[in-house]
């Protein structure tokens, strides 16, 4: 499997099959984890009542954000290293797929956080900050892609922010410990275990994988169509070369 | 590893941050017009001034490196000195270690010194707080200067590109400004900020010179 | 000469693309000790962009490049700062390299000695060309690379430089020159774009 | 007058400042940026974010005016572009004034529109009074653009003049910063403000192109 | 063209003064339409200083300038932005000074039709300086100041030039330019800095 994420010619092929299953299974999770968070599970005060079933949304995302994150700055790695095309499309794809995700959780995070803490953001919490600055870092991210005049210097360009933009993803995950914040630790991916009561937990972790397996759907979409657009331009060069 | 380019980059950072006008006087005029600016925006409540008083610093801090920072790698793949530093032979990420540092010396320094003086401006008591303070500045700005360095790296084929930078850089300078403020401030959990101001300055320091030298293998391109 | 020695550079199978198109392909040269090659080509041909490539500053798209001796590098971009002088300039290279050359020698020898306290900022067109030859001087090097090196230099100036190439090939150096006049060194081989 | 010169200023200077990457979306940022720097430093207090909210938003948008001016006049003397334009025959203040402008409309105004949205980051009441201030902004940053550009204009022969254009232009930029905070709190002697702001405004549209075309015609010489 | 006519251009005892020293006095010349000046002199002599100060760009120390006819002025920077690509370029210009010329025409006669679309930053130095030149056609004007016009220009480049300076002389156009080489056009008068 792993040979077909090496070489193009081998991920479009398996890509049209797992793209759609992706999708598939990703929007069933999904669907199924906001109908326990929204009608099945009870809800919780101490959360701010009815508001926390937001939860089954705004978790996943942020972890989708964080995930996505290392995803971009993994696959620059990889590219910088063995410049293998594929890697650097897969952190093209990425980008703008992770500015959405972290959006969203930054979105859920506000509205959660209105009616619990009182207020829709804390400028000095040190986690909504750094996740803000994480979209920030998605979004100079493509700002310099795109003002690169050739792909292979976007490319470079890219790989050096994403690499050095790692940074963040550590003071994201340990804010909450390394600072008194309004948000609370960490309670499912933690050194012990997850400490969360299991009808939370479920319908929590079942929401979790079907947004990641969207979003890995959803990034293989956009490097098929990022190949094929390499692909006519390398054409269209030899068609002009004679 | 022979010292003598780097040593020669540091010497000619030096010069060229000073050729422009009169050196450090300006990035203090730079702050001192934000310190005049804010209050006028605020008004002059003693007790607002005192709270806003660190934090207008360190943004002027920040605001300050990457004004400093904009041109100093454009300029170099403009008159054609980024190839010759690049054929020197001595690493690309201690040249541009030894550049950014002098600039620092030339513009972040003397800035971090000015604090104290700025802090009473901003109604703060005086008291031996502002000489630690200064430390704290001091090594906080040195951040902001390395990690800006990595975004005018960056963005130096860009004409501009000074708007990219900022971009670029500023969600790298948030732990640095977050620890700082938080050092500053002394609040509950605030004890180790200090060594975590440290420990983020010196990561910056060792991993940023790499992340400048690719990138400005990049601009020659 | 006919001791087969090292060569100094060799590429082979060199190729770029520029905005999605080639600007040239299977290039390929060796470069022998006492050799001069001059690129020849129109305007916009690639020639720059060779030499930015022999020099280890771009990337070829494929080809290979050995260059085993160590090179000084003459672009259309003269890499003085407008604070540097002529003699700052100098000063400053010869410190980074290691150089114990006289800078007031070398100075003189490109009739640089009246404008060797301008700052660079100042320089006439020929002046800032001279200072960067100057560079070739502060330190002995095997190969030259030189971008048009007549550009910007008056009758004297090309003279002095033709004598300073030829000492250069005299003495086992090696040049690779862009140009669109005729050479006044004794060329080896053109290689057209 | 023949307007044909004028208007192909405008539309060259405005290529260029959408041409360093994303155009308006980058100094947002740099706004945006400011904003998210300076509470870390203040802390969240709701009222001092409301009392420092506005004053944070002037001080921001002279900083970035300064930013994007820096490089205006200066690249045109560095590539040859001021001669040309030196040479038009169009009076070479209006040229100047159209440079600005465009530069302003790329830039400064895209921040003030943004301003609302800042205010309510500060933790200002959603009401009309923030289209209001909208307007104040969009005011106070054409004269900033203005007085920033005779800065830009009188530096553009000193490279990494950048600070000094920084000390030239602050203290120009004092009265529109007085009247405009002043506009906006309300306090007692704020009726003709918003007036004055205008005027302010007004006068330094009237000056400055002179100011800056005289610069300009010295940079070259 | 016996006829008396009134000159294009003239100054009389112009000097000027660069870093406390006086860098030519006493400068005067009168052109003709139709009549070519060549500017010589060493590296750093004042060439461009005496050519911007004919332009305007440059103020005398002492000295007069009379210069009716409306003029072009090509330096050695050739003020084209890095973003624009020539077609850009010269579709500005020709707004600006209300030509109608065709600029598709232009960038053929200067063989920069390949080039047409590449941005300034990416011109080669030829490109540039043909780019530049390409604004002389834009707009019909008399007096043409050109700075060195041959550096960076390939053979096809130099002929085509001369060409179109020679065109410019024959309908009754005037030129003054510095050189270190012969000119390829017919030269009226030298003058020695
Ligand atoms: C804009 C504001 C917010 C941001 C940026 C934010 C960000 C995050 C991030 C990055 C995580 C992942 C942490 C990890 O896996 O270690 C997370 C998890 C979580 N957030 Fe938020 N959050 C915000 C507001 C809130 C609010 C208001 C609440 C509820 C009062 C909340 C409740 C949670 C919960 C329960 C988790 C799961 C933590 C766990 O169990 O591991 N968040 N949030
Ligand atoms: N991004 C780009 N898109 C399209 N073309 C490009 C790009 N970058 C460079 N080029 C082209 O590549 C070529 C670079 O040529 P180079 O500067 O090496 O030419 P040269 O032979 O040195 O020419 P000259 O004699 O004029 O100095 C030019 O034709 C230029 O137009
Ligand atoms: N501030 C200054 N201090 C000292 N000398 C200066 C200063 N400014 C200019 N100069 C000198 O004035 C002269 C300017 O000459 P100019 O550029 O006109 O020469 P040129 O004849 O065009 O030379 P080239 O053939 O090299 O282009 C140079 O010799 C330069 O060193
Ligand atoms: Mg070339
Ligand atoms: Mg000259």
């Amino acid at each position: 499997m792993w040979s077909a994420f090496a070489n193009p010619h081998k991920f479009l092929k398996f890509s049209a099959v797992a793209a759609p299953l992706f999708y598939g299974a990703g929007m069933l999770c999904i669907l199924w984890g906001l109908w326990q968070g929204l009608w099945i599970v009870p809800k919780d005060d101490y959360q701010g009542g009815d508001i926390m079933r937001v939860m089954f949304i705004h978790v996943p995302a942020a972890w989708l954000a964080m995930v996505s994150y290392s995803g971009l700055a993994v696959a620059s790695f990889v590219w910088f290293i063995w410049r293998h095309e594929l890697a650097d499309i897969a952190a093209k794809a990425i980008a703008p797929l992770g500015a959405v995700w972290t959006a969203l959780c930054l979105a859920t995070g506000s509205i959660w956080g209105k009616p619990t803490w009182g207020t829709w953001w804390q400028w000095d919490d040190a986690r909504m900050m750094s996740v803000l600055f994480l979209l920030f870092l998605f979004l100079g991210y493509m700002a310099l892609r795109a003002s690169m005049d050739s792909r292979q210097k976007a490319a470079r360009a890219g790989a050096i922010l994403a690499m050095v933009g790692a940074v963040n993803v550590p003071l994201i995950k340990f804010s909450v410990d390394l600072f008194t914040s309004l948000h609370q630790p960490a309670s499912v991916i933690t050194a012990d275990g997850p400490k969360m009561a299991a009808v939370y937990l479920t319908p929590l972790l079942i929401s979790g994988l079907g947004h990641a397996l969207l979003f890995g759907g959803l990034v293989m979409t956009h490097m098929r169509t990022e190949i094929r657009e390499r692909r006519i331009a390398r054409l269209t060069a030899q068609a002009l070369e004679g | 590893m022979n010292a003598a380019p780097i040593w020669a980059a540091f010497r000619q950072a030096f010069a060229e941050a000073w050729a422009g006008g009169a050196g450090a006087l300006l990035p203090l005029g730079f702050l001192g017009g934000a310190a005049v600016l804010v209050p006028l925006g605020i008004g002059s409540d003693t007790e607002t001034l005192k709270a806003v008083g660190p934090g207008i610093i360190w943004v002027s801090l920040a605001l300050s490196s990457l004004v400093t920072l904009e041109r100093i790698f454009q300029a170099d793949v403009e008159d054609g000195t980024l190839d010759l530093w690049l054929q020197t032979g001595a690493p690309m990420a201690a040249v541009a270690a030894a550049k950014t540092l002098a600039h620092w010396l030339a513009a972040g320094l003397p800035l971090a010194l000015a604090s104290p003086l700025l802090a009473l401006m901003f109604q703060a008591q005086a008291s031996l707080d502002l000489i630690a303070h200064l430390g704290l500045y001091a090594l906080g700005s040195l951040a902001f200067f390395f990690w800006g360095g990595v975004g005018a790296a960056l963005s130096a084929t860009v004409r501009r590109g000074g708007l990219l930078i900022s971009i670029i850089a500023l969600p790298l300078y948030v732990p640095t400004a977050i620890f700082g403020s938080l050092a500053m401030t002394g609040g509950i959990g605030s004890d180790g900020a200090p060594m975590l101001l440290a420990a983020s300055t010196l990561f910056a320091c060792a991993v940023a010179p790499y992340a400048m030298a690719a990138a400005l293998r990049l601009a020659a391109d | 000469m006919t001791v087969s020695t090292a060569p100094l550079l060799s590429a082979s199978g060199l190729a770029i693309l520029r905005g999605e198109r080639v600007l040239f392909r299977g290039i390929g040269l060796t470069l022998q000790p006492g050799e001069a090659i001059v690129l020849r080509g129109a305007n916009g041909a690639g020639k720059t962009t060779l030499l930015r490539m022999l020099a280890g500053l771009t990337r070829p798209e494929a080809g290979e490049i050995a260059r085993p001796a160590a090179h000084h590098w003459i672009g259309h971009k003269e890499g003085i700062k407008p604070q540097e002088t002529p003699r700052i300039h100098l000063a400053l290279w010869a410190k980074a390299w290691g150089s114990s050359a006289s800078i007031a020698d070398i100075l003189d020898q490109l009739a640089l000695t009246r404008a060797a306290d301008v700052p660079g900022r100042y320089l006439s067109a020929g002046q800032r060309r001279r200072t960067a030859f100057a560079r070739l001087l502060l330190e002995a090097r095997p190969l030259w690379l030189l971008d048009e090196p007549y550009t910007a230099l008056d009758a004297a100036g090309k003279t002095m430089l033709d004598q300073v190439i030829s000492g250069h090939l005299r003495t086992g150096g090696a040049i690779i020159a862009s140009m669109h006049d005729a050479a006044g060194f004794p060329v080896t081989a053109e290689v057209t774009l």
